[in-house]
């Protein structure tokens, strides 16, 4: 299973990063890791380049908002993208949000898994929750 | 004219700088107050109380003015003025247009205070009339402009510096521009200092804040302090943050002090005043307000210990968003009651650990001077370039990344893999000894990963 | 059957209590799960993670259940229970005539549990329940049916002595008889510490909590702690609180443990374990809760200066009134949130100030030991009537109330007038040398006054 | 002046009123202190005796209400009471309270100044006024 992962934007928090990258990594994925400063049409690029299943964004500085809104004109750019799980997390806005909302917002925005302020593991069981329903169904 | 004097001219063209006037703001920092010069503060403070600084920026002048008045209120020592992002990228058109939205929409369109756009004839109204310091906080590799513009309005600290707000802060911008740009903002402030008390010059230690060794830090931090007093800076503060362990902070501390003073001399600079300055933890925050709390709380104890001349704090808000003023300047008020309740502190010393420290720092020193560039700021370029100096953890994509960290029982910083860093064998076996190394590589990931987030 | 089982069988044929079974009692104390015993956590506790102990009891059964609930949830280490003032003042109709009407009308109208009331069946169900070790706060000068019911319960810790539960809490109880009724305490806790792991005795070192000076605390911590192996305790535990000096702490803690093993090992009982107890601030508190809290936190990152083995906490509502048990939650998290992330503990040592420490206890022990009469209890009655012993701000009318203390710069408290304790010229000349004398009687007062005072 | 002092019921949290004596005598007053863990017979019984003017009790220990009820019941054995200023502070209620409130009760149980958590030299700064005040209406 192939993941492409980065941090979007001018965003330069790396740590959670370099973690997520050690994270997918020990749970067997082949991780495509283009790091902070990430722009939307380099993770695409990568994704359509790598063949990859998931794309993981991280966005830590509260910039998220703004390139989530830019992900639905811009896919449609790009074909063969639709299979690909579509997952953020991080800090999802500025200040404090409301969960539920952050959750409706960004799934508006094009995202299957949104894991505002949630521990990568945590986010990382429910990836392979979602992969494993997906093979399910396209088995069934 | 100068050939800085020229540069000057043309940065200040700008044309989002409304005239500047030379004449008139050297004529206002000649006789500006002495209260808004911290290296003012620094030298009367004979009892040794230590400054507490916070940290925040809002993008208009209401705001910006009302967050003052609430750190007042709370017995601020020293204002903070954080610049938003888009001036620190030099896109001074952005935060034009997002600051007209700001001001007329009444909700922040940007992170920080836009000085460039405010200009400094408007700030300089608000500067003088809290007739505090005020420390300019921003981030920015080419500050040239901003910084013209903070201490015409009368902010008399400049935090940062080519490495400093280089190596955490971004990823591709090119490192030796950074290091002609700050070379102007040194000469800049060394100038003004002569006009009246000297501006004083802030390095940024506290990194990536992230398993960063306290080598690393000092390294960084002399080399910064060399760069300015090169240039005939007479005041800067030398600075690190809370690293996990009491003991090795006030180590860190100590080494700092004395090896500052060391270089300061050996490159003719002994009549320059040193401080140090001592960050509340900076690393991943708990969520739980009350533990952050705690934290804080602690951080403001070590600090003592550590004997630190200003501290800058944290709010219990990090790890969930932009603080409000109000968690701003509740920290205030705690760490001022904190200081004063804190009494009867005892001085410590650990011999051996200063003397591995100041070694590994000499040994990493003596390679930066044995570079074969001809000025320093090359030979220091140099040295990143090629590993000699590693910071854990950033972002750029100049640093090595090579050297890797870990923490000791006592959840002090050890190197376990040197890299490029010429570590005397001695320190690296001693770093090395200090941790349980015979673990498999899953497991020591597994430290890694509990260590960096150790505060939560 | 010996005197002291005839004395008990009086005790414990109170109308009060339901029919008290000796032998059942000593059956349960025998085979009671090692968990109850905070002796047995001492002993196992290897790597010397400080127990966290909080404050708190309710009158009904339901509430002092909900408040272990809480407890537990916050991570507690030892649990307390606090019995009401009535009970304390052997007043078990009041007790139980408050106790029905806070269960029947839903309110609390006692400051406590009434433990003797509830009887020992009734409490032992939620002891073994929560099978923590359970510490018995009371401050009862006749405790007699109180630690009878109390180990019967289940709860294997009792606080107080003759001294420290008399001399800040009552002004006419006979301190006489108070030595007799403890003497009682001792034997029991000694015979039943046979059966299974020891039952621990703790002094109440805080005292007024007012300006006492550590030579004073830490003769009554060794003479309580001596009248209590005497009698057969094996397990003994000293403590202080917190006294606005970080050195004084460190100080009074170090002396304090080496003098309660030496004076152990003189009479004999070298054998008994002795631990140190470290009491959050017990002054007056800021009424601003957010300070309060500052304060708590630094009393928790001096107790781990000082090496305590176990801490006990204040809430920040103590200036306010009575806590919530939310209140007391909060500070039990917060306390062990501290101790996790307070790392790289220096070790400090002033030998100077451990030296007249050490030789001012010594004196007033030795005065005490040279009291012509014949039992130990005695002599330290003699001495406190004659003012050897002299605690500052203790509202009891045997107290001699002649010595007066200050706090020097650093905040140590410092004695400026002796009265009759016996402190060698030597250490009085030291203590007045460190406080400015030449001020007039008006600014000593009032410094007085502002040192009471000096954590608000 | 004449003031007796001390702490009301089984209350024996000394430190304040050794201040309050002090601070009086400071003030200039003639101060008869019966200390910590007095009743209210020994109060009333020791301004009979000596003549005071004001009555200045202290409760810390949140017994004053149960004793602040008993005064006017008692009140009514002593004579030549009445123009005696009578005067209470420290903790005056378990736990917090409403100030307001506890004022008006306060005053209902016979109390002139009632000085819930009030700072000591505030307190006698309102003595001050009181007494002031009345010995200008004696004189109108
Ligand atoms: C260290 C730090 C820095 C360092 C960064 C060094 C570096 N290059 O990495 C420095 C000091 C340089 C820095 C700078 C800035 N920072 Co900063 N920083 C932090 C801090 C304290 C810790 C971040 C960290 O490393 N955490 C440890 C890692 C492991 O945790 P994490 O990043 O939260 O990631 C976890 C989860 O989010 C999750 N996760 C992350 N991505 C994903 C993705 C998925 C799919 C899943 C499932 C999970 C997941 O996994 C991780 C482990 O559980 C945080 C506050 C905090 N959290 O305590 C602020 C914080 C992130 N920073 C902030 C800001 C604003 C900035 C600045 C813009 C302004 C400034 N203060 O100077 C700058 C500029 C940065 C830029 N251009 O982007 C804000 C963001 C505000 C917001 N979102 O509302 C924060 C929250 C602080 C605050 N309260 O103001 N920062
Ligand atoms: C020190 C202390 C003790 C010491 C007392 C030593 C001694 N003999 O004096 C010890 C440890 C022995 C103790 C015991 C107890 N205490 Co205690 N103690 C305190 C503490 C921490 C400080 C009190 C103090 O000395 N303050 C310094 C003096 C200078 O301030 P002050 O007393 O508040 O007085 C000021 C004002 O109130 C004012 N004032 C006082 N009287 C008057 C009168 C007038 C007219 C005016 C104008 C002003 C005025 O003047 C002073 C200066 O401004 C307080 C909490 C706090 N305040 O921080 C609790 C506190 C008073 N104690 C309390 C309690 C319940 C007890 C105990 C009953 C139970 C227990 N915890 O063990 C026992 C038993 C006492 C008894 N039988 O009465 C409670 C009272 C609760 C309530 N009212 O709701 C408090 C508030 C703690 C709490 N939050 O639970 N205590």
């Amino acid at each position: 299973m192939k993941v492409v992962t980065g941090v979007v934007g001018n965003d330069i928090h790396v740590v959670a990063n370099r973690l997520i990258d050690l994270s997918l990594r020990a749970r067997g994925y082949e991780v495509f890791n283009l790091g902070v400063n990430t722009y939307l049409e380099e993770f695409f690029d990568a994704v359509v380049e790598t063949g990859a299943d998931v794309l993981l964004i991280s966005s830590l500085n509260g910039e998220a908002e703004g390139w989530g809104r830019e992900v639905k004109p811009l896919l449609t750019q790009y074909k063969k993208l639709d299979d690909v799980v579509m997952m953020i997390g991080g800090n999802l806005v500025v200040g404090r949000g409301d969960p539920d909302e952050i959750q409706r917002k960004y799934k508006s925005y094009g995202f299957d898994l949104v894991c505002h302020q949630i521990d990568l593991n945590t986010g990382l069981d429910m990836l392979e929750t979602h992969l494993e329903k997906r093979t399910q169904e396209s088995n069934a | 004219m100068s050939l800085l004097q020229e540069e000057r001219k043309i940065i200040l063209s700008n044309e989002f700088v409304d005239a500047f006037d030379f004449a008139e703001v050297t004529d206002f920092v000649k006789n500006a107050s002495k209260e808004l010069f911290i290296s003012h503060h620094f030298k009367k403070n004979k009892n040794k109380k230590m400054m507490v600084q916070p940290r925040g920026g809002f993008p208009t002048y209401e705001k910006q003015y009302a967050l003052y008045e609430f750190f007042l209120k709370a017995n601020v020592d020293v204002l903070p003025l954080t610049v938003d992002s888009n001036t620190r990228l030099n896109d001074y058109a952005t935060a034009q247009k997002m600051l007209r939205l700001s001001e007329e929409n009444n909700i922040d369109m940007l992170n920080g205070y836009p000085l460039v756009t405010h200009g400094y004839r408007t700030t300089r109204k608000m500067i003088t009339h809290f007739d505090k310091p005020v420390s300019l906080r921003h981030g920015t590799p080419d500050a040239r402009l901003l910084i013209e513009t903070a201490i015409a309005s009368g902010i008399f600290e400049i935090e940062g510096g080519p490495i400093t707000y280089l190596l955490p802060y971004s990823k591709n911008f090119p490192l030796d521009k950074a290091f002609l740009y700050w070379k102007y903002v040194e000469r800049v402030c060394a100038n003004y200092s002569q006009l009246n008390e000297p501006i004083n010059r802030e390095s940024f230690g506290p990194l990536t804040a992230t398993m960063v060794p306290p080598s690393i830090t000092i390294v960084i931090q002399l080399l910064e302090m060399l760069l300015s007093l090169e240039e005939g800076v007479k005041s800067f503060s030398v600075s690190f943050a809370q690293q996990g362990s009491m003991m090795q902070d006030i180590v860190t501390g100590a080494v700092l002090k004395k090896l500052a003073r060391f270089y300061a001399e050996e490159i003719g600079c002994g009549d320059a005043d040193i401080h140090l300055v001592y960050h509340q933890w900076m690393g991943a925050f708990p969520m739980n307000r009350d533990y952050a709390d705690q934290l804080i709380n602690m951080s403001t104890v070590i600090a003592s210990m550590v004997g630190a001349d200003k501290i800058i704090t944290k709010t219990c808000e990090e790890a969930v968003g932009i603080p409000t003023k109000e968690a701003n300047a509740k920290t205030v008020a705690n760490t001022q009651y904190t200081l004063r309740i804190l009494n009867g502190l005892p001085s410590v010393v650990d011999e051996e650990e200063e003397e591995i420290l100041t070694l590994e720092v000499k040994a990493i020193m003596e390679a930066v001077f044995n570079d074969p560039a001809d000025t320093l700021w090359r030979k220091v370029f140099n040295c990143i370039k090629s590993g000699i100096i590693d910071v854990p953890f950033s972002p750029h994509i100049i640093n090595h990344n090579e050297m890797i960290t870990l923490r000791d029982a006592q959840k002090n910083i050890r190197i376990i893999k040197r890299g490029n860093v010429p570590m005397p064998d001695r320190c690296y076996e001693y770093h090395k000894s200090q941790c349980d190394l015979s673990k498999d590589t899953t497991s020591i990931v597994n430290d890694i990963i509990h260590d960096i987030g150790i505060m939560q």
